[in-house]
């Protein structure tokens, strides 16, 4: 079995980030794990992509082209990936950001407002984390305390904005848990 | 006192890959407009650097060469010699120029090539995200130098102006900048300067500009600017180093 | 002689150096994005407006145009 | 130990430290900064030495300088890095010197483009320099590998008195995967007292050492490049390295590939079994000395009918191929350079179109 | 047209501009400053440009630079300087610039000897540069043949737009021998507007040339690359060269070889018919494209018994003569690098032992 | 006001291959007897050039590495690094550190390297048969400017020890000469210092030598000492040119 | 037929000189020719050589070990090169600087003291014009008069000695001939 | 103390520099060459000779030194 997760979004929406926290509790969980970045020149302002493939066996390809889901957090993100999702994957929109939706009936489509959920979780800088978090509550791809945990090794360092980013977490989580 | 405003002819439509308030625009502009004003255009071959302002020819309507990794002075040494009725130029970035450049712009100033050479020193290596150039300031973060530059280690900055001034051979080495109005006009005029002693075939000439990487320098376009202004300004002082006689 | 200050929103990449350095603060950050997804500039005060070329000048992306127009 | 998470220009900086490497020269280019970026953060930390050379001419010269102490040193870079490196590769290995050089491919020629390829094959295998060297060559499949090739590197490098090179491309470098980095695979570094020019102070003979190239008489100099020639040659004997993929069935095509584009082929390997359609891989970890044996045997295995080399580039390493297959099956070739990744779809369709 | 005598590094100065080639870009080193001494003095009596660049990387961007604005232009140099010279070699290759580099090889591999040698064979046909591009190398065995190759180089560099490379060695480019200058082989230059940054108003469609080698989209650059790879296949089908010697006999042997050392084996096949003993040779004097086809019919004849590739190497052109004879036939090799080049009787010697 | 006179012991009894009367074999012996002195010779390394000094590594009884044309400072650089207590010197003529080295020497320069550069200046490349090097003087006759150096084609010579004390690193930089007895003094004692100046670990230390080349110039080893004293002399100023603070 | 002759001497001795020379008169008469000069790294001061190879068919190898004919110029070259010859062949020894011979039987000894012939002639610096002269006189390779022609045209820019170079010739073939 | 000035002929190149500094005229180049060719200097008149060391500190070759002897 092997599920591959495409994170796309703007340069700055910390969607590398979200995506190796993913890759990082899956391996955690026993998983192989890879995770495989769109690298390119003045990627800069353009729409920034990544993905994680996940799989109970080494790692063939990690070059994707047909994803299991998609957490789109732009629409020229979705608009550009929407089309390669795998049927029966998920979709997951940010509805903050994205005014439209799929046009896909062979999918699951996940429509969340992060930014706001962020925001109102104390900063809007945590989108990245409530996407997670809630992406992952639909997707069951790992124990979510697991990823809850590896959000706060992350944030080590940085103490101060562990309440923030675990706030976000459980919101995002609670969001599709509750809808 | 109104004035009117257009872009230059020699500048095309294409937007730049350029990171919002990057200043390789501005400089962009004034090289395009100098030729320009020149009546220069049909007969100009710009030299690209690698560098952020490796597409330079995306923008320019003018032939142009790209060139390795600091080997541009180099390149338009070649073109220049086989075709010397041809304007040359080249636009070249602090770590293609001063670091693996060095070579190349020393010998070609010093053999008196006659072409021109724009140089933007932002005091960092942007294309490739931000490490340390020759010309980063002492305690300048760069991701290479992620504690400042430390002169103990790396020594101090370069100041290429003045080291190419400091050839006897006879050249037009100027150092300027783009940092507010004033100072862009200048630049403009020393562009201009610069291909004026091509066209009279008079010696090798060299605009050193000081220039901006909000990017990289993990600042906004504005703060850039000031940032620019009281730490590069000091230690790199603008003025005319070198005119020839 | 008169003149017309033309921003081209889409070549805009709201930067503000523009913003910074006209004297007579006549422009502002507009708050939809365009095209590329930046916030461009607009004049906010047109009427404060001297035609001086400064925001011309200072624009990296040659998204300001100044033209003189017959109609005095 | 337990894995952590990493990129592999982050992984290969590491494992080099692992490796009782403390010193390291480069010069910045996409896609491999990242290496750099790493080590001058961990290097302080060990006490090694960083430092950003001023070209990668300087950082080859660097390198040979470094390496002439008997020191364990590595640079990293990429493809035009490494054509700026290829006249101290020539001298070092003249002259002798372990050392470690990773290219992190990318697309060429000239400028070409920052992602992923395989088109320096040629510049490793035979020689980027001039004259008569060989460099032995590793080619990581993923990023544990290029931890454990790295490691191994600085032992080969040492066993053989010259440098070694790995070379992986950008995608190894870019992405994270889990890593371990094996104890086993950091070795004690070899008493160099004989050559290494170290101070005459430290070595019992008291006698100087000369780090060098020239020989002006012919004799020695031919002496000398028969000396190298014996090493590579016992390269040859003692160090091949490679995997067979599902060698075991009456696979019908023999696919050769190694590194990223190996990964692709094992993944459409997998699903033309599905179909019922066995295919094989033999995948060089070793590009220089060559499995020139193994491919052999693998290809004249009865039931296999045809060969394909299946590169990220336009045709390099099948030229090797067709050298070792002798004749006794057609080689076929597919590949690309521009960046993408053939699916593991295309290679699949590839084989069908041969089958 | 009367012969003269003249040094194989003169003469190839003389050829170049006899074959309209006013441009010269050089940096001195042993065993081809000649070429230089010889056109600083020939070049302004022709009204060209001669000029001593600082370095071989400069000297290989200042040939990029000319030959972009599609002057026809040249530089010599010798095995560490065109080590040198790979990523501008690569470069020009991407950017498809007509021009001509001339190896006269010396022994390596470092700083080596200055002596003749065949060392940089696989650096000239296989990319000492990196990325995928391909040299058309054109070996001679002499002064005359390097004068017409010279000469042909410009042609054929025009042709397939892109750098040819002479690859002689330090005897051709010291010894003196009788020339002529064949005046058939001087062409006229291509017109360059499609392609060539000579300046807008110079061209009728008055749209900007550019020279470059950056392509970001995958999809270009694979294109690109293929197009390059299609002009390498073109030279494959119309440019090959070879000389066949002796081979109308029943040979037992055929010997391939290039350049100086295949002088050697013209010699050594001479003496061994006069004692009975038929062999040929098969002389690639196109290096790249190689003559395949020639080869494995030659190797193939039923007289042939066995195949000896004999090199001022270590072993380089062999691997190129194993991949043609498809193991129809041993390959054996014989080789010495070290300045001395084997006698005819030593060849004679190992004919001997192998048949 | 007799004295006595024997060879440094580092210098070992291998005759060199210079030509007669060529002032190589002059520095050789005074770098020999600095190391003597200052008893380094067993933690000394020394590094040649490629030039006519290819073989200096014959001469000295000490560890040495060859370099590549023109890359001494960088092997140097590499060496010095990874194994600061080491002495190391490179010796370098001035086709492989003024043309093809110049990158190298100057950044090595500027980082402020700790260790020393002895730069025989000839004028000429000596080893491959006088072709013009960056320090000909104009109109002088090399194998490349067979009508002596043309300046407007050529540019004017290049003052490698100005170039170099124009830098902002502290550095010793200093020009001296080998052309009588009281100069042969003055340069054994800077080259002393130099070596001092890294024992100290204080910065990069570069002696300029003027030297001959009797062969490439056509000229007697006598006549050569004199044509550099009235010709070199003028045009390369003899004294430091920069010391450290 | 083919014949090799290699010239050996000091460096300065102008023996590069008289073998292109001879070269040069036997491309003029019709043979296929080569030049081969010895060249190597810091030669100064030590032994030069090189050797000259006339044949009527065009020339395989130009190395040649064992030539038909040496001309020595001085001591150390003789010394170095005399037991190569062929039997048969000449082995020209300039008595004014080699007080030995040559100690074989097999071959034709010509010893000729050149430097006296040619101080006698005007300068000791025409002493390879002289050997040559000699040397064609009992080789007898090539017309003489097409070698003095040769001579002359060498000279053809320093008119001013040809008079001397010429009488260097006349005297060394009188030498040869009249002994 | 007295000294002793050893020029050591297979060494020297006669390249003359000892001669042109010597300031008291005391050597001559010989009129034999050595084993490598070359013609040698001697000290044509020794007793001139102050041992003042100028022409050892002129040698290039280092072929001649000046040992101290104890027979004052
Ligand atoms: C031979 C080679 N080395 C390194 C690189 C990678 N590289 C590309 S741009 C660049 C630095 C550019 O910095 P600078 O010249 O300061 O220009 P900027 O981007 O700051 O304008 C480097 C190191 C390369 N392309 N080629
Ligand atoms: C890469 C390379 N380019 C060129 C040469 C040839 N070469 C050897 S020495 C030399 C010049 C030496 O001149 P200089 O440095 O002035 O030393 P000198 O002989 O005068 O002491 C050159 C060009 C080489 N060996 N390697
Ligand atoms: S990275 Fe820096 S230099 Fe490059 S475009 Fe962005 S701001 Fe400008
Ligand atoms: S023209 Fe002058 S006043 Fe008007 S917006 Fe621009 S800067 Fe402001
Ligand atoms: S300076 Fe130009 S790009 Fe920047 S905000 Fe103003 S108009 Fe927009
Ligand atoms: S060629 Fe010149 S520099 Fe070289 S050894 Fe002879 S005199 Fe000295
Ligand atoms: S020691 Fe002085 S006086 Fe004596 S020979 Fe030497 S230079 Fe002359
Ligand atoms: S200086 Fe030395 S080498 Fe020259 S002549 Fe005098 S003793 Fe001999
Ligand atoms: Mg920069
Ligand atoms: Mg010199």
């Amino acid at each position: 079995m092997q599920t591959e997760i495409k994170f796309a979004g703007f340069g700055g929406q910390g969607i590398l980030l979200s995506a190796k926290l993913l890759a990082y509790a899956a391996m955690k969980q026993g998983s192989f794990v890879a995770w495989v970045p769109s690298y390119g020149p003045e990627m800069r302002g353009g729409t920034a992509y990544c993905t994680v493939v996940i799989s109970d066996k080494l790692i063939g390809s990690p070059i994707i082209k047909n994803p299991t889901h998609l957490v789109a957090m732009n629409r020229p993100s979705l608009e550009t990936f929407v089309d390669d999702v795998k049927p029966g994957g998920i979709v997951f929109i940010n509805s903050s950001l994205i005014p439209v939706r799929s046009n896909r009936e062979d999918i699951i489509e996940l429509v969340v407002p992060i930014n706001e959920i962020a925001a109102d979780a104390g900063s809007v800088r945590a989108a990245n984390i409530v996407a997670l978090a809630a992406f992952n509550a639909k997707a069951k791809l790992v124990d979510p305390e697991l990823l809850k945990q590896c959000v706060k090794d992350e944030f080590a360092a940085k103490a101060k904005i562990i309440p923030l980013n675990m706030k976000a977490f459980d919101e995002g989580m609670n969001f599709v848990e509750n809808n | 006192m109104g004035k009117a405003f257009s872009k230059p002819t020699v500048l095309n439509d294409t937007m730049t890959h350029y990171c919002p308030g990057c200043t390789h625009g501005i400089v962009h502009r004034l090289v395009a407009e100098a030729i320009d004003e020149l009546g220069l255009q049909e007969r100009t071959v710009g030299v690209a650097p690698v560098g952020c302002a490796v597409l330079a020819y995306n923008y320019f309507d003018c032939d142009f060469q790209e060139a390795a990794h600091g080997r541009a002075p180099a390149m338009a040494t070649g073109i220049k010699r086989v075709r010397p009725d041809l304007i040359v130029f080249t636009y070249q970035g602090d770590g293609d120029l001063a670091s693996i450049g060095m070579g190349e712009i020393i010998h070609a100033a010093n053999r008196g090539e006659k072409f021109t050479t724009i140089f933007i020193n932002n005091a960092i290596y942007g294309m490739t995200g931000g490490q340390m150039a020759p010309t980063t300031l002492p305690g300048q973060r760069a991701t290479t130098a992620p504690m400042g530059r430390d002169t103990d280690a790396t020594g101090m900055p370069i100041k290429m102006s003045n080291l190419l001034g400091g050839l006897v051979t006879p050249a037009y080495v100027t150092r300027q900048a783009v940092l507010k109005p004033q100072q862009i006009n200048k630049t403009k005029k020393a562009i201009k300067q610069a291909f004026q002693y091509q066209v009279e075939n008079k010696c090798f000439s060299f605009v050193e500009v000081i220039s901006t990487c909000p990017t990289n320098w993990g600042l906004t376009p504005v703060d850039s600017l000031k940032w620019a202004e009281e730490n590069l300004l000091p230690y790199y002082e603008l003025g005319d180093i070198k005119t020839p006689e | 002689m008169a003149y017309e200050h033309i921003i081209d929103s889409e070549r805009c990449k709201g930067c503000g150096l523009c913003i910074n350095f006209c004297p007579k603060k006549v422009l502002e950050i507009a708050d939809a994005v365009n095209e590329k997804g930046h916030f461009p500039v607009y004049q906010a005060r047109p009427e404060d407006c001297i035609h001086c070329t400064i925001c011309c000048i200072v624009c990296p992306d040659v998204a300001i145009c100044i033209n003189e127009t017959q109609t005095s | 130990m337990a894995k952590v998470l990493m990129k592999g220009n982050e992984a290969i900086g590491e494992a080099a430290i692992r490796a009782g490497c403390k010193n390291y020269f480069a010069y910045p280019i996409t896609p491999q900064s990242e290496v750099a970026e790493y080590l001058v953060k961990r290097l302080p930390e060990e006490g090694g030495v960083f430092l950003q050379g001023e070209s990668e001419v300087a950082v080859g010269y660097m390198i040979f300088g470094a390496a002439g102490t008997g020191e364990r040193v590595m640079t990293t870079s990429s493809s035009p890095g490494i054509s700026l490196m290829s006249e101290a590769i020539s001298y070092i290995a003249a002259a002798q010197c372990p050392c470690v050089f990773v290219n992190i491919v990318r697309c060429g020629p000239g400028l070409g483009g920052i992602l992923p390829a395989q088109g320096d094959y040629f510049q490793a295998t035979k020689g980027g320099g001039h004259g008569d060297y060989r460099l032995l060559v590793l080619a990581p499949d993923g990023v544990q590998e290029a931890v454990e090739m790295t490691m191994q590197a600085f032992t080969l490098a040492e066993k053989y008195r010259g440098p070694v090179m790995i070379l992986g491309d950008g995608l190894i470098g870019q992405m994270m995967e889990p890593v371990e980095f094996p104890e086993d695979l950091a070795t004690e570094p070899i008493n160099n007292d004989d050559w290494a020019t170290n101070g005459m102070s430290t070595r019992k003979s008291k006698k100087r050492n000369l780090v060098k190239s020239l020989f002006l008489d012919p004799t020695d100099l031919n002496n000398h490049n028969l000396a190298l020639k014996a090493k590579y040659d016992q390269m040859g004997r003692e160090d091949i390295q490679f995997e067979a993929y599902n060698t075991d069935t009456d696979y019908q095509v023999l696919i050769t590939s190694y590194g990223t584009m190996s990964r692709v082929c094992r993944t459409a390997i997998d699903s033309l079994k599905e179909e019922g359609i066995e295919v094989a891989m033999l995948r060089p970890k070793t590009l220089f000395p060559f499995p020139e044996a193994a491919i052999y045997d693998a290809a004249t295995k009865d039931s296999c009918k045809t060969v394909i080399s299946i590169e990220l580039s336009m045709g390099q390493m099948v030229e090797d191929v067709e050298r070792c297959v002798k004749g006794q099956r057609p080689v076929e070739f597919y590949g690309e350079c521009g960046g993408d990744i053939p699916s593991p779809e295309k290679i699949i369709d590839i084989i069908k179109g041969i089958i």
